[in-house]
């Protein structure tokens, strides 16, 4: 497998970086990596996961879709869109890197969202298998290893080298690209890495998280849980969980005056949120309770009912981390499970 | 401590003093209790935790929950103690439906700072002499319990519970902390130093709302940031701006309110200082207006409902530090 | 700070209707000149300012805010304008410890009999923002006029 | 870049009619004349005013009008409290056409057709009744139940008495909820005038309006012996993409933008009662 050593992966970087935008998690404050665009002497952080997720890349907070000249009765629509540059995310963990094939069920599905195709067409993500799993971590029971990422191309460190695997059309280019700066390496060493992290992988507090009760089969009686009520007694209403999760795509759009015209954008919206659902002549989720259960609803029954059985969840542990009051999708999988 | 407090909670539910018990739940580590109300000795036995790691402030839920048939039994630290009385004095609480037991509060530990070690797959955490033992998959780790310590609790403003119906262990006092240090060497900064700071901060904003969901002084039924008809309701900041605007307003809504019980700050995914904001305000008055504190008492008239002829003009931000 | 001349700031002033609006009144029959770059709001007293106006005001476009009410003492509805003043005071304080030129932000009591006082107040104001140029640190940018 | 649902086209109002005291009925064209899209019977658009808000509203018109569309809106938030106050040559954005449709050219192909609506929601049907009419070869007997609060509150009372009511081939049966003067017709609650009226269970049946009225509804066409397989109706929920996508509108996995609005009772059976 082609490789680069350890101490010039910065001169990988400043190479990538001359020829389109890059992105890699970068260390903030301790143990809160963040992407930032790449500049000339940043250090990859070690961290095993950024904050935020990598949705933001193809996805992003807010975004502009259109704007209005209103001149009395007139209205002008004005198309804002702008073919996006080319640009490399890399770094990204396994969990993150299939929750793009599930934002893409989301998005690329007719009629296809131009906003979201554009940066997806754009964009090559490079990710990185895990060495040092946390102990929120369960993406092996949607079925991802963390040790073989999907992506476009997958990186792989025994410590000393970095070593590279295109896995698309995408990924063969961008090693073909810089080929000139790789060599051959020997791969038994990384062999033993990866095992070794298979062996954590299943040493780890959540591993045995079972999805068998969950499905789009199981629609009504998980709807009708009585458990709903107390696992969502806690539930603040915030919007954390959602923020931090990389599948959570719901959005809202708004229209906002500048004074120069109107600007229509989307932004993240969360499904706990009070205003959600609300119409001018009621809302159909009325307490906590219906908010709740629609988002892990969503994540373990009516995702994979719409999706061949693909869950909408990957495991990466944000919102168990995250959560003010520690409410998460592992606890509700646990108590409502058929044991 | 944890026995001793399932045992007087059973107490109570069995002789019909109270029917509902707030505390808090055990979850899936080590680390992560969850705020919940139990109604039999059974869950309690099973469920209820009370350790280092307990740090969330119960006493928003007693606004619903005091709302609700029966009396609740809530277990409040005395920090919680001040946000219970604000909340009661702010007729949120109904007093009469809780039965509340103080129990001694931290210093609680922040998994966080334990995490920003570098320390990963945690599995345990034993408190042994003040030295933190940390069993994780990759091996033990040991830290000073100091350093773990959660911010909020490194600079505790009282040991004293300001309501209660009766202890478990001993009160403490009201103590001097330092807490107003960091305010202090901002204002000590200059305009363009201090710009900087909160930019670099605030921009790390997501808008989740945790920061407004988890706060007890922040119970309005309907936000004006979720009101549409109130021109500023925003679900994501589209602009610095309105990143500015939200964490302001909110901080003002709270001016005078506020019992620093540094949730904000705690809650944050983004690590934003939002308690400064705060203290800046409770500094503010102190200095201004005199001292008080939010949630000691339920009689005192709040200071942004007060006035007094001789107050100083606002001219007097002018006048002090730099520029 | 390098100034620029040409540059004519867009002041905000919100006028308690009893008084100081009544004063800037007085100072135009009066033919005192001030600057024309002050734009009046008629509050019906200055305690009816909530923060959320000041911080619009800069967000479409104001570089520079003042409030107007009557002296202690002296409000319409007996206490209004000491309660505008502890809010005030708060709220300028917390906008200078996030960094933003406390220049912009200023409160004058002005009578309804002052109108010389109301025409200086604002000379004076618009010549202080003027000195800071415009408003960079608390506005929108999507606001700002192409 | 190829066209996104997501950027509005413009169409302009070209005659607004006052319905009923709060529904008014708003004729759309694209700029340039004709209609901004094509649809079928039962299918919504989004219609925004920007800076004001964006909603979903059901076409009212049938598609075999080839010049206009309409719409016909009741007045009870910020954004119909809008459309109320704008005038003829009033522009407006509108997207669409979304969600599926009334099976006309295929379930409901020769059936005998029993169209229910209550107040308002005569808006979606009056689309499939007038595709009807206009196809009548196609179906077989045609019977529509409207009531409304008041005689005032009937909206396109006028199309109802001077074209369905003289039409041969329709059976009209018009109920209020109270006496009033100047009314002879039925006076009482739809659900228990369609039991009064007691239809053939061979009928399909469509029905729209207040939730409370489907519900009692229902449960009378089941008295009748209807099954539910038999009886379609339309839905509505808070939307902001129309396309599935926000993520707001599902009941249970259905999206009632993209999966609906229109559904038969025996498929919303299957879905969690959330609505």
């Amino acid at each position: 497998m082609l490789k680069i050593s350890a101490d010039r992966l910065n001169d990988l970087f400043n190479r990538i970086a001359s020829e389109q935008t890059l992105y890699i998690p970068v260390d903030h404050e301790p143990n809160t990596a963040e992407y930032r665009k790449y500049e000339d002497g940043m250090k990859l952080s070690e961290s095993l996961n950024t904050v935020r997720s990598a949705k933001d890349f193809f996805f992003p907070q807010t975004e502009n879709l259109a704007e209005f000249k209103v001149e009395g009765k007139n209205i002008e629509v004005k198309d804002i869109r702008e073919e996006s540059g080319d640009f490399v995310v890399f770094g990204v963990r396994a969990c993150d890197a299939r929750s793009f094939s599930i934002l893409d069920k989301v998005f690329l599905s007719e009629p296809v969202d131009s906003f979201y195709k554009n940066r997806r067409d754009h964009g090559t993500i490079i990710t990185m298998a895990c060495t040092r799993p946390a102990e929120t971590c369960f993406c092996t029971a949607f079925g991802i290893d963390p040790t073989t990422p999907e992506g476009d191309v997958a990186v792989f460190s025994d410590g000393k080298d970095y070593f590279f695997l295109d896995c698309t059309e995408k990924g063969k280019k961008f090693i073909e690209s810089v080929s000139d700066m790789l060599e051959d390496g020997d791969t038994s060493e990384l062999e033993a890495v990866r095992e070794k992290t298979r062996g954590i992988m299943k040493k780890l507090p959540l591993a045995g998280l079972k999805t068998d009760s969950f499905g789009g089969d199981k629609l009504n009686e998980l709807f009708n849980s009585p458990k709903w009520a107390e696992l969502s007694e806690s539930c603040l209403g915030c919007g954390t969980c959602t923020f931090v999760c990389p599948t959570c795509q719901c959005y809202d759009i708004r229209d906002f005056n500048t004074g120069n015209g109107i600007r229509r954008f989307r932004c993240w919206d969360s499904c706990m949120y009070s205003d959600f659902t609300k119409m001018a002549h009621g809302n159909p989720r009325i307490s906590q309770l219906e908010r709740f259960r629609q988002r892990f609803m969503h994540k373990l029954v009516y995702f994979p009912a719409n999706n061949d059985g693909e869950f909408g969840c990957v495991g990466c542990g944000r919102c168990l981390s995250r959560c003010p009051v520690s409410m998460n999708i592992v606890k509700v999988m646990k108590t409502l499970e058929v044991k | 401590m944890q026995e001793a407090m399932i045992k007087r909670a059973a107490q109570l539910l069995a002789d019909g003093t109270v029917n509902r018990v707030m505390g808090w739940k055990r979850g899936e580590f080590v680390y992560d209790t969850t705020p919940a109300v139990f109604t039999t000795a059974d869950e309690l036995e099973k469920e209820f935790v009370c350790d280092d790691f307990t740090q969330a402030n119960l006493s928003k839920y007693l606004v619903k929950e005091s709302r609700k048939e029966g009396k609740i039994l809530a277990f409040l630290k005395p920090c919680d103690t001040y946000s219970f009385n604000q909340l009661v004095k702010e007729h949120r609480i109904i007093r009469e439906n809780v039965y509340v037991i103080g129990i001694p509060g931290g210093p609680k530990l922040d998994i966080e700072k334990i995490k920003a070690k570098g320390i990963t797959g945690i599995l345990s955490v034993e408190n042994e002499n003040y030295t933190l033992k940390i069993e994780t998959l990759y091996g033990t780790e040991t830290m000073p319990f100091y350093e773990a310590v959660s911010g909020k609790c490194s600079s505790c403003k009282s040991r004293k519970h300001v309501a209660y119906d009766e202890l478990i262990g001993e009160d403490g006092e009201v103590l001097e902390p330092n807490r107003f240090d960091m305010v202090e060497k901002l204002e000590n900064m200059t305009s363009q130093e201090r710009y900087d700071f909160w930019r670099g901060e605030l921009s790390k904003c997501i808008r989740c709302n945790a920061c407004r969901n988890v706060c007890p002084a922040c119970t309005c039924e309907n936000c004006v940031f979720d009101n549409p008809k109130s021109g500023i309701d925003q679900k994501a900041a589209a602009d610095s701006f309105e990143e500015n605007m939200f964490h302001i307003i909110r901080a003002f809504h709270v001016a005078g309110r506020c019992t620093d019980c540094g949730e904000c700050s705690r809650v944050c995914p983004q690590n934003i200082p939002l308690h400064l904001l705060n203290r800046k305000f409770i500094k503010d008055i102190n200095e201004l207006y005199g001292e008080y504190q939010a949630g000691a008492d339920t009689t005192s008239k709040a200071p942004l409902n007060d006035y007094r002829a001789d107050d100083c003009e606002p001219s007097v931000v002018h006048e002090r530090g730099v520029e | 700070m390098q100034v620029n001349e040409n540059f004519e700031p867009v002041i905000v002033a919100f006028c308690c209707n009893w008084c100081s609006y009544a004063g800037a009144d007085l100072s135009g029959t009066n033919r005192l000149n001030y600057p024309a770059n002050v734009k009046i709001i008629r509050v019906p007293c200055s305690c009816r300012v909530n923060p959320m106006f000041i911080l619009r005001a800069f967000q479409r476009g104001a570089d520079g805010v003042i409030i107007c009410g009557c002296h202690p003492g002296d409000c319409h509805y007996t206490s209004g304008n000491y309660f505008t003043r502890r809010r005030i005071t708060l709220l300028y304080s917390m906008l200078d410890f996030l960094g933003i030129e406390r220049s912009r932000t200023r409160l004058e009591w002005v009578s309804a009999a002052e109108g010389a006082k109301f025409a200086a107040v604002m000379e004076q104001f618009v010549s202080d923002v003027k000195k800071l140029g415009p408003n960079r640190r608390l506005e929108d940018l999507r606001c700002r006029k192409q | 870049m190829n066209n996104d649902t997501l950027i509005p086209l413009i169409g302009v109002v070209t005659d607004i009619r006052q319905d009923t005291p709060d529904v008014k009925t708003f004729r759309v064209n694209a700029l340039e004349g004709g209609k901004v899209f094509e649809h079928m019977p039962g299918q919504c658009a989004m219609l925004s005013i920007p800076g004001v808000g964006e909603g979903m509203f059901s076409i009212t018109s049938s598609p075999t009008n080839k010049e206009f569309m309409e719409f016909s809106i009741k007045k009870c938030g910020c954004l119909t409290t809008w459309l109320h106050e704008m005038e003829v040559g009033q522009q407006i954005t509108i997207r669409g056409p979304y969600g599926n449709y009334f099976p006309v050219e295929t379930e409901l192909k020769g059936k005998d057709l029993l169209f229910i609506a209550g107040g308002i929601g005569l808006a979606p049907l009056r689309s499939v009744i007038n595709y009807v009419r206009d196809n009548r070869s196609n179906y077989g007997e045609v019977q529509i139940v409207y009531g409304s609060r008041s005689k005032d509150d009937l909206v396109d009372y006028q199309e109802i008495i001077s074209e369905w009511q003289d039409d041969p081939n329709i059976q009209v049966n018009l109920t209020i909820d109270n006496p009033q003067e100047g009314w002879d017709g039925h006076v009482g609650f739809v659900p228990n005038y369609v039991k009064e009226l007691n239809p053939s269970t061979n009928k399909t049946v469509l029905v729209c309006g207040p939730p409370i009225m489907i519900k009692f509804t229902l449960a009378g066409l089941k008295e009748l012996g209807f099954t539910e397989t038999q009886v379609y109706t339309t839905m509505e929920l808070r939307m902001k993409c129309g396309v599935g996508k926000c993520g707001r509108c599902n009941i249970g996995h259905k999206y009632v933008c993209k999966d609906g609005p229109v559904f038969r009772f025996d498929q919303l059976d299957e879905l969690p009662d959330e609505y």
